[in-house]
């Protein structure tokens, strides 16, 4: 494969962190500050943007910055997958940042400065997650991530976000350290590198007993893809503020724990590999139950930040799900969700924050009526519900069809089932509040003094207008992720 | 020149001498001696890790007189690299100790540099010194410096601390000075190059592995290996912040850069780990000890305590990797040197500011430290990461090494006590951010909006602090020039 | 803590016995020990240094390196004491003595200030008249110790010992005064401050003779580079260092001695103490 | 019994300096009174000033002084037989440890002194009740 060495990958990284000391040093000066984040978040975008073109030529984009020891350095690599993955964060991003200036201000949060101080860490943490070359590189930034993280979750310090944050540590550091580290380790003591390749990077090392154990460790011990029994942190973090739920729990951070299962099993242990010890049904399996499960408990939700919480649990199985069926149609479907899934999530996200701006409601029960009053807000959410559920026409619907051939392909109609019914489970526990929310009781009919309630601001309302497009708009142009996965996954 | 060995150790030492003549003229003198006696001694230092790395190792012979006569120093790469890093944290630390000297002990700030440099020179010496007797002098002249230091610490038991750590002191340097007499007493000679040589021809003699015992034990008692840990954490506790700093970092690693060249100079590594039986015991005592170590900072109260068991913790990782019998474990135990030493001083320097500002440090004292002290903060932060093993930091690097060391070795208990060591240490860590971030706003609500005075410490401090903390990150993204170029050579 | 010490004793104990299992009997004159280095040293030490008393000529010169530490432990230690106990307050009480009729007066406020001098004399809780005998005897003994602590010194190179057991003797000569008669007597005489410059500049002296060899062209400590600068002989220059070192550890003994001496029996106050 | 007594007397010395440390390890390990604590460590520190001499000794040789020597230049005339002086070297190692011990035995003796000043007491489990009632 051709590679072309250019510092770009690193620039994308560093662009955002570089821009905290401008950030902080502006701290008095609300305008100039969330300026330069969208100055800084756009040129980053850019930068990710310009390499698209060498990667959609199937050529790859290398660089290496420090020789840890030979076969484990700190290194970039952008392929396909990365690509991907680095465009949807990136590009939504700047959105979630318009939106934040909204929210944040909206609701006149404290400590503004060091917010938006992490969340341009956590970003930049998430591109370099996207570009790694390696394990090594892989593990440094989930590691910066999970800790960037926690100041965002924690952001109210207040004794319910204590707990959360405690919660949140436990089960990211503890997965990481725990299980991530000793897998790592003995992945390069018995190979000598962490380099990702198709192929694998084990040759005939692992025995049966041995890759399931490894495998199991790695599937969760990066626990911010949130396979159940590791996934309660998610719900709890949802006392962050929303744009954090919204990208970073929808999007970046989720998203990097899926990524990186993904990377393992497609760089680490190979497809072949996997195939040879019948590995990916354990992996789905596992991602199956996660499926059910999560979505039966999203049911029973009725705060609605914390429903959007369990419906990610299950979405991102799905993506596992996806890579673990093996096939190339599996591994397609699996991968595009990774992109369907945040658009329609992120916008569902910023429909709760909008609500909770404008009303302050958080449940859903409270929220019936609501949409007549807040139509956009209302359409955009029912646009999400769609991604997400997997209905056309909206992108998530490609990805679902894709994984139900990719389990036709794969042979495996059991699993099939598992998709059908939560396919199912997912339009239960989304559509009725789309539905009470135009067509249900609105709650100032019965209010002596009734209070107006209006559309949040702006800043609010534009941002989850554009996810919600770009939601549709995948529907009928997902060309450019799709051959970003096929250059990526070189499948076919 | 070519005096630059004898002048990394004569220069504190004279500058010692004056430092404590110009106080009977000016009291203020003395601070300005001491600075520049350090500084060149980090200049010299310098000067010879250059020319070692560039021409190999040198012999400098004091006096003129041949090795086995005379006394010699032997400088290779792993003391010029021990050097550098004793002589810059003294140097460093002497700069931002300067407000807490003369908080701490205003009228006898004058004495307190002269002891400070005695201190030094004894820890450089112990380093540098290619003599087994030298050694066992210049150990007694650290130890001399640090009982008085101890001492001139906290005014109750300050005292009691130091007379405890003078009882077992006195048995750890003479268990030493006994090993070395019965080494002695089969070859006829002192220095160390010359000793091993003749040891080479009589491994079966059981006063030959006495004698290695005894000088184990000493150096054990001397770096606090876990049973004999008991005088480390009073005595560090008590004593004047300033000292502290610097003793934590350099004693207990000097102690175990000892040990390593008595196992690789002086004993061979053949003997040990083929002759000799006694690896597994020494492993599964480090073992022990890294996890009793972390067992007993959960229990602590007080932040500066907590910090001296982590060092107890972090001794058992150095010794452990030492024993492992391989090359990767060795070379995790010299690069923890280097890093530990960093992370403890940047430690020890946000303590010091904590100290600086609050006078006692208990941790229900630290309360909205984040918002009061952010820099001291900052630093803090990265240092802990460090020692939890969060890359890029260098505290994940070296474990990095020792985790592989121990897997090659088969010593999965040690591999799993560094995990979970690592996971005791995130607690910690953590349960400390916690107190500082969340209960600032225990007062009310009007601090939430309100802006936290700043109370930061003095600008010196901060500086020393933040470029300590920085060099934690690039000393761990450079491990791997470290190992190439300075401790592989070494070890081959 | 008694049964622990005991079994840990007895541990200690029998590995160092058995340690010994594999020493060459007591006085063997072909023992290892006796052999490698300590030829060497016999034989050639006095071609090489002059000095014919071996221990002087290995502590001075080819293992002056350690000797020079040994003597910063000294002034170490000293100035420890120093540290730890020296105690500058005021006193809250006072006592005086009126010397013609031996009157103790107690003086509780310590603002007031009796005129000291040929009426009144300073004197502290312990006080103790002192012995007209004892003063009379060590008055005659005090100066032959100090001159036979200079001989020691300085006739270290030919015969039994050298700057440590000079300094010894001489300061215990300064500790006999402070006996007999009282500590307030020795440091009347000599300021504290005087022992505190002595014991740092006895260390000096060693490590700046020894420093000095480096400009010369010399490795630090060697002697023999010193020639240049030292009248006579030139194959006796390096006995001369050793000498010079030897004045300059004795000072420094002497001192610290003192000073660890004073501190330690007044509790810090430099009054009466014992 | 009889088999092992020539091994015993040929080595007495060092076996004598075991039963020394012994006793020394033991006071400080053991003792009460930190006054006490301090004189085992003194013993313990004799014993091994012991053992150091015990090494340099050489039956029918005289002290490291060389006699005869006082012709200046024809010095290295007269002939110098290693076996008739004992080692130097153990006596100058003990020379530097005497000082060493002596000087931490005045700090610690200073520290006692700093300790009964604060707490009026040398005995370690009244120290320790001192202590824990503060």
């Amino acid at each position: 494969m051709e590679t072309i060495v250019s510092v770009k990958p690193l620039l994308a990284v560093l662009v955002t962190l570089f821009v905290i000391p401008v950030l902080v040093s502006s701290s008095g000066k609300p305008n100039a500050r969330e300026s330069w984040i969208f100055i800084a978040g756009t040129i980053k975008l850019v930068l990710i943007l310009s390499m698209l073109p060498v990667i959609l030529e199937g050529k790859q984009i290398v660089l290496t910055l420090f020789e840890i020891a030979p076969g484990a350095s700190i290194a970039f690599r952008v392929d396909g997958l990365g690509m991907l993955f680095a465009i949807v964060a990136a590009s939504l991003y700047i959105v979630t940042s318009i939106y934040s200036i909204g929210y944040m201000r909206g609701l006149n949060e404290h400590g503004q400065t060091r917010f938006v101080s992490f969340f341009a860490l956590a970003i930049s943490a998430t591109i370099g997650a996207a570009f790694s070359a390696n394990l090594l590189t892989l593990y440094l930034f989930y590691e910066i991530l999970s800790l960037a993280t926690y100041p965002l979750v924690t952001h109210h310090q207040d004794a319910t976000s204590k707990i959360s944050g405690r919660r949140y540590l436990i089960f990211i550091l503890g997965t990481s350290i725990g299980l991530v580290l000793p897998a790592m380790i003995y992945c390069y003591h018995v190979t000598g590198t962490l380099e990702f390749t198709t192929a694998g990077i084990f040759a005939d090392q692992l025995s049966k007993p041995g890759a399931t154990v490894l495998l199991l460790m790695f599937v969760f011990g990066f626990a911010k893809a949130g396979i159940m029994p590791f996934h309660t942190w998610l719900p709890a973090a949802m006392v962050a503020p929303t744009p954090v739920s919204a990208l970073l729990h929808a999007v970046a951070v989720v998203k990097v724990g899926v990524f990186s299962i993904v990377r393992v099993l497609t760089g680490i242990f190979g497809v072949q590999l996997l195939g040879d010890f019948n590995l990916g049904v354990v992996v789905m399996t596992i991602a199956s139950v996660t499926i059910l499960l999560a979505s039966c408990i999203a049911l029973s939700q009725d705060e609605l930040k914390r429903r959007l919480a369990y419906s990610t649990i299950s979405q991102l199985s799905y993506i596992i799900f996806g890579v673990a069926l093996l096939s190339p149609q599996g591994l397609l479907g699996g991968v595009i969700h990774i992109a369907m899934h945040a658009f329609g999530k992120i916008t569902l996200f910023f429909c709760a924050g909008a609500i909770f701006v404008a009303t302050g409601k958080k449940y859903i029960s409270q929220m019936s009526g609501l949409g007549r009053r807040m139509p956009f807000t209302f359409a955009a959410f029912f646009i999400g519900a769609l991604g997400v559920i997997g209905l056309p026409p909206t992108g998530g619907f490609y990805s679902k069809w894709n994984l139900i051939l990719g389990t036709l392909e794969a042979q495996q109609t059991l699993f099939m089932l598992v998709l059908l019914v939560s396919s199912f489970l997912n339009a239960f526990y989304f559509l009725p509040i789309v539905y009470k929310g135009f067509f249900g009781k609105s709650p100032d009919e019965d209010d002596t003094t009734p209070v107006k309630i209006k559309e949040a601001n702006l800043c609010c309302v534009i941002p989850l207008m554009i996810t919600a497009v770009i939601s549709i708009g995948l529907f009928f142009y997902p060309t450019i992720f799709v051959n970003l996965i096929k250059v990526g996954l070189a499948i076919k | 020149m070519d005096n630059y060995p004898a002048l990394i150790v004569v220069t504190p030492l004279l500058a010692a001498l004056l430092a404590g003549l110009a106080a009977w003229i000016e009291d203020r003198l003395s601070y300005p001696i001491a600075l520049m006696g350090l500084a060149l001694s980090t200049f010299f230092a310098f000067k010879v890790l250059m020319q070692v790395i560039g021409s190999g190792t040198i012999h400098y012979r004091m006096a003129g007189w041949a090795p086995p006569m005379g006394i010699e120093y032997t400088i290779d790469l792993l003391n010029a690299l021990v050097l550098l890093l004793v002589s810059g944290i003294a140097f460093l630390n002497l700069i931002a100790s300067y407000p807490s000297v003369n908080q701490e002990t205003n009228d006898r700030a004058a004495s307190f540099y002269t002891i400070y440099l005695l201190f030094v020179t004894g820890l450089l010496g112990v380093t540098a010194t290619g003599d087994l007797f030298n050694l066992y002098v210049l150990i007694e002249i650290t130890s001399l410096t640090s009982y008085a230091m101890v001492a001139l610490g906290d005014r109750d038991r300050g005292p009691i601390a130091s007379l405890n750590y003078v009882f077992i002191g006195v048995i750890g340097a003479s268990f030493y000075l006994l090993g070395v007499g019965y080494l002695y007493l089969k070859t006829g000679s002192l220095n160390m190059a010359d000793v091993a040589h003749i040891l080479s021809g009589i491994q079966g003699s059981s006063t030959v592995l006495v004698g290695f015992i005894l000088c184990m034990l000493g150096i054990w008692i001397k770096m606090a290996l876990f049973p004999m840990h008991v005088w480390l954490p009073n005595a560090y506790t008590y004593s004047p912040v300033a000292f502290s700093r610097v003793v934590a970092p350099l004693m207990t690693k000097v102690m175990v850069y000892v040990m390593i060249r008595l196992m690789v100079t002086v004993f061979g590594l053949d003997y040990i780990f083929n002759t000799l039986h006694l690896a597994d015991a020494a492993v599964w005592l480090a073992t022990i000890a890294i996890l009793a170590g972390g067992v007993m900072a959960l229990a602590q109260k007080n932040l500066k305590k907590m910090l001296t068991y982590i060092i107890v913790c972090e001794i058992g990782y150095m010794v452990g990797g030492a024993w492992m019998g391989n090359q990767l474990g060795m070379t995790g135990a010299i690069l923890h040197i280097v890093n530990d030493a960093l992370m403890t001083f940047a430690l020890f320097l946000a303590v010091g500011n904590m100290v600086y500002k609050l006078k006692t440090i208990d941790l229900p004292d630290l309360k909205g430290l984040f918002g009061k002290m952010p820099w001291t903060m900052a630093g803090f932060v990265l240092a802990a990461l460090s020692i939890i093993g969060v890359p890029p930091t260098c505290g994940f690097f070296s474990k990095w090494y020792l985790l592989l060391g121990a897997l090659e070795a088969g010593a999965y208990h040690f591999a799993a006590a560094l995990i979970i060591s690592s996971l005791i240490c995130a607690i910690l860590f953590f349960k400390v951010f916690e107190i500082c971030f969340f209960e600032s706003l225990a007062g009310g609500h009007e601090t939430a909006h309100g802006v936290v005075e700043i109370e930061e410490a003095p600008v010196s401090m901060l500086i020393v602090s933040g470029l300590v903390s920085l060099s934690i990150i690039v000393v761990g993204l450079y491990s791997g020039t470290i190992v190439n170029s300075i401790i592989l050579p070494f070890l081959k | 803590m008694k049964f622990l010490g005991f079994i840990v004793v007895c541990l200690t104990g029998a590995l160092l016995l058995y340690g010994t299992g594999d020493f060459s009997n007591w006085g063997d004159p072909n023992s290892p020990a006796s052999l490698h280095l300590s030829n060497e040293y016999i034989e050639r030490a006095l071609e090489e240094t002059q000095v014919p008393n071996l221990v002087t000529a290995v502590l001075a010169d080819y293992r002056g390196f350690d000797t020079m530490f040994e003597t910063a432990v000294i002034f170490c230690a000293g100035l420890a004491c120093f540290l730890l106990l020296r105690d500058f307050r005021e006193k809250k009480q006072r006592f005086y003595r009126h010397i013609p009729t031996g009157v103790i007066l107690h003086v509780k406020n310590s603002k007031k200030v009796l005129p000291v001098g040929r009426e009144f004399e300073h004197i502290d809780k312990d006080w103790v008249p002192s012995d007209l005998i004892i003063k009379t005897v060590c008055r005659i003994l005090v100066p032959f110790i100090q001159i036979y602590a200079m001989y020691v010194v300085a006739h270290g190179d030919f015969s039994p010992g050298g700057g440590f057991q000079g300094g010894v003797i001489f300061g215990s000569s300064l500790i006999l005064i402070a006996i007999s008669y009282d500590l307030k007597i020795l440091v009347r005489r000599i300021k504290e401050k005087v022992f505190g410059i002595f014991a740092a500049v006895g260390v000096l002296i060693y490590v700046g003779i020894a420093a000095l060899c480096m400009p010369m062209g010399g490795n630090f400590l060697d002697y023999s580079k010193l020639a240049p600068l030292l009248p006579g002989d030139p194959h006796h220059v390096r006995a001369l260092g050793m000498l010079g070192v030897e004045i300059g550890v004795g000072i420094a003994v002497t001192a610290v001695m003192v000073i660890i001496y004073i501190n330690i029996v007044s509790e810090g106050r430099l009054e009466e103490g014992l | 019994m009889t088999d092992s007594l020539p091994y015993i007397v040929a080595k007495y010395n060092y076996w004598l300096y075991v039963i020394l440390m012994m006793i020394g390890l033991y006071a400080m390990i053991a003792k009460n009174n930190l006054i006490k604590k301090l004189v085992g460590m003194n013993i313990f520190q004799t014993a091994i000033i012991l053992f150091y001499v015990s090494i340099g000794y050489k039956t029918d040789a005289t002290i490291p002084i060389i006699q005869n020597a006082h012709g200046g230049h024809d010095a290295h005339a007269a002939v110098i037989h290693a076996a008739d002086y004992i080692n130097p070297l153990p006596h100058v190692l003990m020379l530097t440890a005497i000082v060493v011990s002596v000087a931490t035995f005045g700090v610690a003796m200073a520290l006692a002194v700093r300790i009964y000043q604060r707490y009026q007491t040398l005995e370690e489990d009244e120290l320790r009740m001192r202590i824990s009632e503060e």
